[in-house]
């Protein structure tokens, strides 16, 4: 029934490619995040829904509403990130599959890597296609959209790069998902300063050239170190 | 150099900033005051009581074998 | 050898006995700084030509602030050290640091805070340097949070060493990003930065409660050290002589 | 030459209690050890330790006559670990689950994951969702692996754990064929396992008089 | 060594009192939630990063926040009881004690309440009692921080109610966090309308009387309802 | 007059597959049954079903003679249910998860609880917040009820899981007692049980032919 060969008993894996690990996992969270499907709409109604109540809560006026157009929709969009960051090793560190991700010999960063990159697929991505609506929801002025995309474009991925050393740091920690935005909000205000100001400034008519190459420096060194930093950050999570 | 109120109901009240004054002065020498005096106190807490513990130790080394509880489980 | 001096700076007990002598001494020096500091800021300098008297605030606000910000990176130094030397001493450092920088940030902003009022008629605004504050107050809080949401003290030290390193990379990030906001908004109806117009005669009060403040800072980071060390090696044979000989 | 695992004067302690302490062993090619011992004597935390997930222990421990830390990429190539938590996701399949491992492992061989599959009676389930699977059918999706991962050294926190008595046999038949292979298989159990050659280790022989030796160490 | 009596084999708890599993249960949580003060404090420091994040992406100009305080305020304490909702019955629902509470003969309202009771107990009252800091933060009016405390007073326990039943619906689902937000937020427009309105009235120096009797209406219709509706929901949620 | 619980011709399916069918039975007070049955049979699902967890299934239950919708409040008021999930809240100490169990029940009695834990081998660790226990150490929190709960009918679900050898000795005994004390004790469990009067209902015996499919793949 076993057609297994031990006989290549020692050093199996040395010969695998570099990337294995990486495509492994990305193909299986992507097959994840398809399957759960509610999942994947989850942060969208989030925004959808939250977007909905500030004209209830603070003021219906269109005029007011444009002005708060940009900052809301950023802080919403970074508030949905946040929220779905928790889950992003929890799940696989309560299953063990975490465990056997750490233990497989594949380089832990480049597998931490996919799962981010999915991350911000199912979350970062719609939310930035979604955006549009709601700045009309708000009256966001027409000048405003291309400098809202843009930004949330390079700015979500960031948000996911740097949450995932947070989601990392607190996933062995019951019900971390509260102290998770403690940890990371105070890191996220750079990125929600830039996004947000190239908005208004585009609406201004000033340019934005300078925010959007801040915000690309920002994801440029976020793709360097944030894998890293929360590889390190899962193998203290793991063991402790 | 010279004090600078003529009195010292003046040097308290400050022109009227006096509270504002004096508050933050308090908060920050109680501030204060907790960073110096809390560890002291809790060190003497941990030695006393790790004195108590090791005296307790010593005393049931000489009469009683480590694995008392062994021997009540019915497991 | 500079080595061994490092290593047994790494050493607990090394640490808890040497500091022993020290202490008093310290304890002193950062006492009477402040309180020569205090009386000299509180009653002899002159008042101030614009805010009068409600400016004596600076002399524990702006030492305050000076510490809660030096005291991120002595937290996040020493983290870094525990990383990569394994050095035991400089996780304990670690964990005394971070609630005595979020004490001072606090005073830093309430101080900063009961300012305003006098001054802008205002508890609070949104000024860059205060909200740089504020975010560093949210990243000491984030730190000792982790710490304490740990069961295992290792994972604990090593997680929170990791986050204020984070931090560390995060810090000068968010002032500009800050700083750079608030040119942006800045509304015209108020003005805050015109500080330089400082009189000597204001400054040396000044100069002593900073030095006053540094000193105190060391004296608490050393005083909390030894607590968390007593905690630490509680089952050692040295630390169980000392029980006995109190 | 074959595997060889090392532990030199091992100590495990947990919240300062010393959970064992002073254990020596050699294992070597074609060895089954079973680590014994009651609720809560340490057999996790010693395989997590000999995982590499734990590094919370004293002694050395040395992987083909290399410490630990150095051979860790070598030592992880040839592990293969089930611990309490078995590892599968909920909501993909049995197969998308096993593909996972092979996909990272780097050999992708659908056949071998539908015999491995078949093996552990899970023919038919291999495309329903794992949380539809029993208890058992769950953990019998991790055992899987088994059946299709080539590294020679299996360490196996209570495997047997939700599986019925005839899953237990053909398990056991299957660690000694990775034995007989070359291969060293480590593992706890609290049923009785029967078969030639099996070497067991009792945690409860490391625990007693080491307390004293630990406190005049430091 | 085993001192049972099993003499009293039938109906052994049929004459226990009808709230000794309220008072169980709510004994249980409280300590628990004494046991995870980060849990406790969690929700609390995010409604304060949130508001930190206003004024960052939308404006610093304490006129414009002014008129942003009362709704914004009002949003972030419905998003923080929210967010702090999902945990209301996962972690008994995973670790097995829902079912020993759904088959404990004691009224499974009463338990409800209990668990509800304490959630208010640990978030919302909390909040009320921080908004004041916060208002001073975003430059609210004087008269604006009566109303503010009442508001939520009533407003965050009728959240936490009506939240119940969103969290009981979702309790057996995989990663239900987000999918609590879409039930629950439509139900809780009324209460963040009525909440926001009368802070806002109170600075306009309008009365609140009516805003404060609705919302008083809210909380003895929910505490009337909720409970039923969310042991209901349990018995779908633990069958399903 | 003892208790009773009769199944008749009880049925259950699980997405369209029959798991078994046409099952009859009357338990009565004094018997202890195992429900064997391989992975996947439908154990799980059945005791579920008996306790009033899931209301899936085609068929009567009669409890005391009264249908099973009519008695819930009696039939619960008599019942003990230990399940897979063993409902131990980790950051809760042993002592507090089982004041819980009593004061839910309105009859507290700290002693019963001590000596219900130090029964279980969980003396000295009344204190110690149960994550911090091993794997079988947490079962054994949730075993301990068995020690004081005086309801006479006890449906365990595979009571043995990480439980060390002595330790399904003493539970073995425990279940015998009960059942003589005039109480029913339903379980599941994969480990062979041997004493005296056991009656054992093989879900084999009521499975259908899509049943099967699962039997041959084996
Ligand atoms: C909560 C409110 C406040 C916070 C958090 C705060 C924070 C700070 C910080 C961090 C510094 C040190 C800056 C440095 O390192 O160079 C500082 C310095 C200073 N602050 Fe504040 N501040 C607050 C309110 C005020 C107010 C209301 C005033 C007076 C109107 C004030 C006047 C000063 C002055 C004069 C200095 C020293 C001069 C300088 O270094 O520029 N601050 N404050
Ligand atoms: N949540 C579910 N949804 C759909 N089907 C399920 C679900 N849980 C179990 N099943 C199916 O019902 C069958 C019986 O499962 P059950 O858990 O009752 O088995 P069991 O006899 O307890 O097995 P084990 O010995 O593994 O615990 C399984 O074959 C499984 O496919
Ligand atoms: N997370 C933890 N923190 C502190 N102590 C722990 C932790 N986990 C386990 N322990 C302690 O370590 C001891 C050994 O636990 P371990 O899980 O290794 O036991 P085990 O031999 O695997 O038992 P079992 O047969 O129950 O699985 C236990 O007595 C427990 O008290
Ligand atoms: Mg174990
Ligand atoms: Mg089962």
């Amino acid at each position: 029934m076993t057609t297994v060969n031990t006989q290549q008993s020692k050093g199996v894996v040395q010969d695998v490619s570099f990337w294995a690990g990486f495509l492994a996992t990305f193909q299986r969270d992507i097959t994840l995040a398809y399957r759960n499907q509610g999942e994947l709409f989850n942060p969208l109604i989030f925004f959808l829904i939250v977007i909905t109540m500030v004209p209830l809560g603070i003021t219906p006026d269109p005029k007011m509403l444009a002005v708060l157009a940009p900052g809301m929709i950023w802080v919403v969009a970074l508030l949905a990130t946040l929220l779905s960051l928790d889950g992003l090793f929890r799940s696989d560190f309560e299953d063990g599959t975490l465990e056997q991700i750490m233990l497989s010999p594949n380089p832990l960063y480049l597998t931490v890597l996919a799962k981010v990159v999915v991350h911000w697929l199912v979350t970062g991505l719609p939310l930035t296609l979604l955006a549009p609506v709601l700045g009309v929801m708000l009256s966001l002025p027409a000048e405003g959209y291309g400098a809202l995309l843009l930004s949330l474009f390079l700015g979500t991925a960031t948000l996911s790069l740097i949450g995932s050393i947070g989601a990392a740091l607190t996933v062995g920690l019951r019900k971390g998902g509260l102290l998770l935005s403690l940890i990371v909000m105070p890191l996220y205000a750079p990125v929600l300063i830039f996004g947000a100001s190239s908005v208004s400034s585009a609406i201004e008519g000033i340019g934005i050239s300078s925010q959007v190459a801040v915000l690309g420096a920002f994801l440029a060194f976020g793709l360097m170190l944030a894998p890293f930093a929360t590889a390190g950050a899962l193998r203290v999570g793991v063991n402790g | 150099m010279q004090f600078q109120f003529d009195n010292l109901s003046e040097f308290f009240n400050m022109a009227g900033h006096g509270p504002y004054v004096w508050v933050c002065y308090l908060v920050t020498f109680i501030a204060i005051g907790y960073l110096l005096i809390a560890p002291i106190r809790t060190q003497k807490k941990l030695l006393k009581s790790y004195k108590r513990q090791e005296q307790v130790a010593q005393s049931e080394n000489s009469d009683a074998p480590a694995s008392v509880t062994e021997a009540k489980q019915s497991w | 050898m500079a080595w061994t001096w490092f290593h047994q700076l790494g050493s607990p007990r090394w640490f808890y006995e040497k500091s022993t002598a020290w202490l008093p001494w310290l304890i002193s020096i950062a006492l009477i700084l402040l309180a020569v500091g205090s009386i000299w800021g509180l009653g002899f300098a002159p008042a101030d030509a614009k805010q009068g008297n409600s400016y004596r605030i600076i002399y524990i606000h702006v030492p305050a602030a000076f510490l809660a910000l030096a005291g991120y990176y002595i937290m996040a130094i020493s983290g870094a050290i525990g990383m990569i030397w394994r050095m035991k001493v400089s996780f304990v450092v670690l964990r005394a640091a971070a609630p005595i920088g979020a004490i001072l940030t606090f005073v830093s902003l309430f101080t900063g805070a009961v300012w305003g009022k006098p001054t802008w008629g205002t508890w609070w605004v949104w000024d860059a340097r205060i909200t740089s504050m504020l975010i560093l107050f949210f990243l000491y809080l984030g730190v000792m949070a982790l710490q304490n949401a740990f069961e295992s003290e290792d994972a604990a030290n090593k997680a929170s060493a990791i986050l204020a390193l984070v931090g560390t990379v995060n810090i000068p990030i968010i002032y500009k990003s800050v700083d750079w906001w608030y040119t942006l908004h800045q509304p015209a109806t108020i003005k805050f930065t015109e500080a330089s117009t400082i009189d000597p005669s204001m400054k040396y009060p000044l100069l002593i409660m900073v030095i006053g403040f540094y000193v105190l800072y060391a004296t608490a980071l050393i005083l909390k050290t030894r607590t968390e060390i007593l905690q630490k090696e509680r089952k050692a044979k040295w630390v169980k002589d000392l029980a006995l000989a109190s | 030459m074959g595997l060889k695992l090392e532990l030199h004067n091992l100590q495990c302690e947990r919240d300062d209690r010393i959970l064992f302490s002073g254990l020596n062993a050699v294992f070597s090619a074609g060895e089954v050890i079973q680590i014994e011992g009651p609720n809560g004597s340490g057999k996790t935390t010693l395989l997590r330790v000999l995982t590499t997930l734990s590094s919370d222990y004293s002694g050395d421990i040395l992987f083909n006559e290399q410490p630990f830390s150095q051979a860790k990429f070598e030592f992880l190539s040839n592990l293969l670990f089930l611990g309490h938590a078995p590892g599968v996701k909920k909501s993909l399949t049995p197969l998308e689950n096993l593909l996972w491992y092979q996909r990272a492992a780097g050999v992708v061989s659908k056949e071998n994951l539908m015999n491995a599959l078949a093996a552990v009676g899970l023919a038919g389930y291999e495309d329903v969702a794992c949380f539809q699977l029993s208890a058992g059918q769950q953990r019998r999706v991790a055992l899987a692996r088994l059946y299709f991962d080539p590294s020679p050294l299996w360490i196996l926190d209570e495997p047997f754990t939700a599986i019925d008595k005839k899953g237990v046999a053909a398990l056991e038949a299957l660690i000694e064929k990775r034995a007989l292979a070359g291969g060293i298989v480590i593992l706890t159990t609290h049923q009785d396992m029967a078969f030639e050659g099996l070497r067991k280790i009792d945690l409860r022989d490391y625990r007693t008089q080491t307390t004293m030796a630990y406190e005049a160490a430091q």
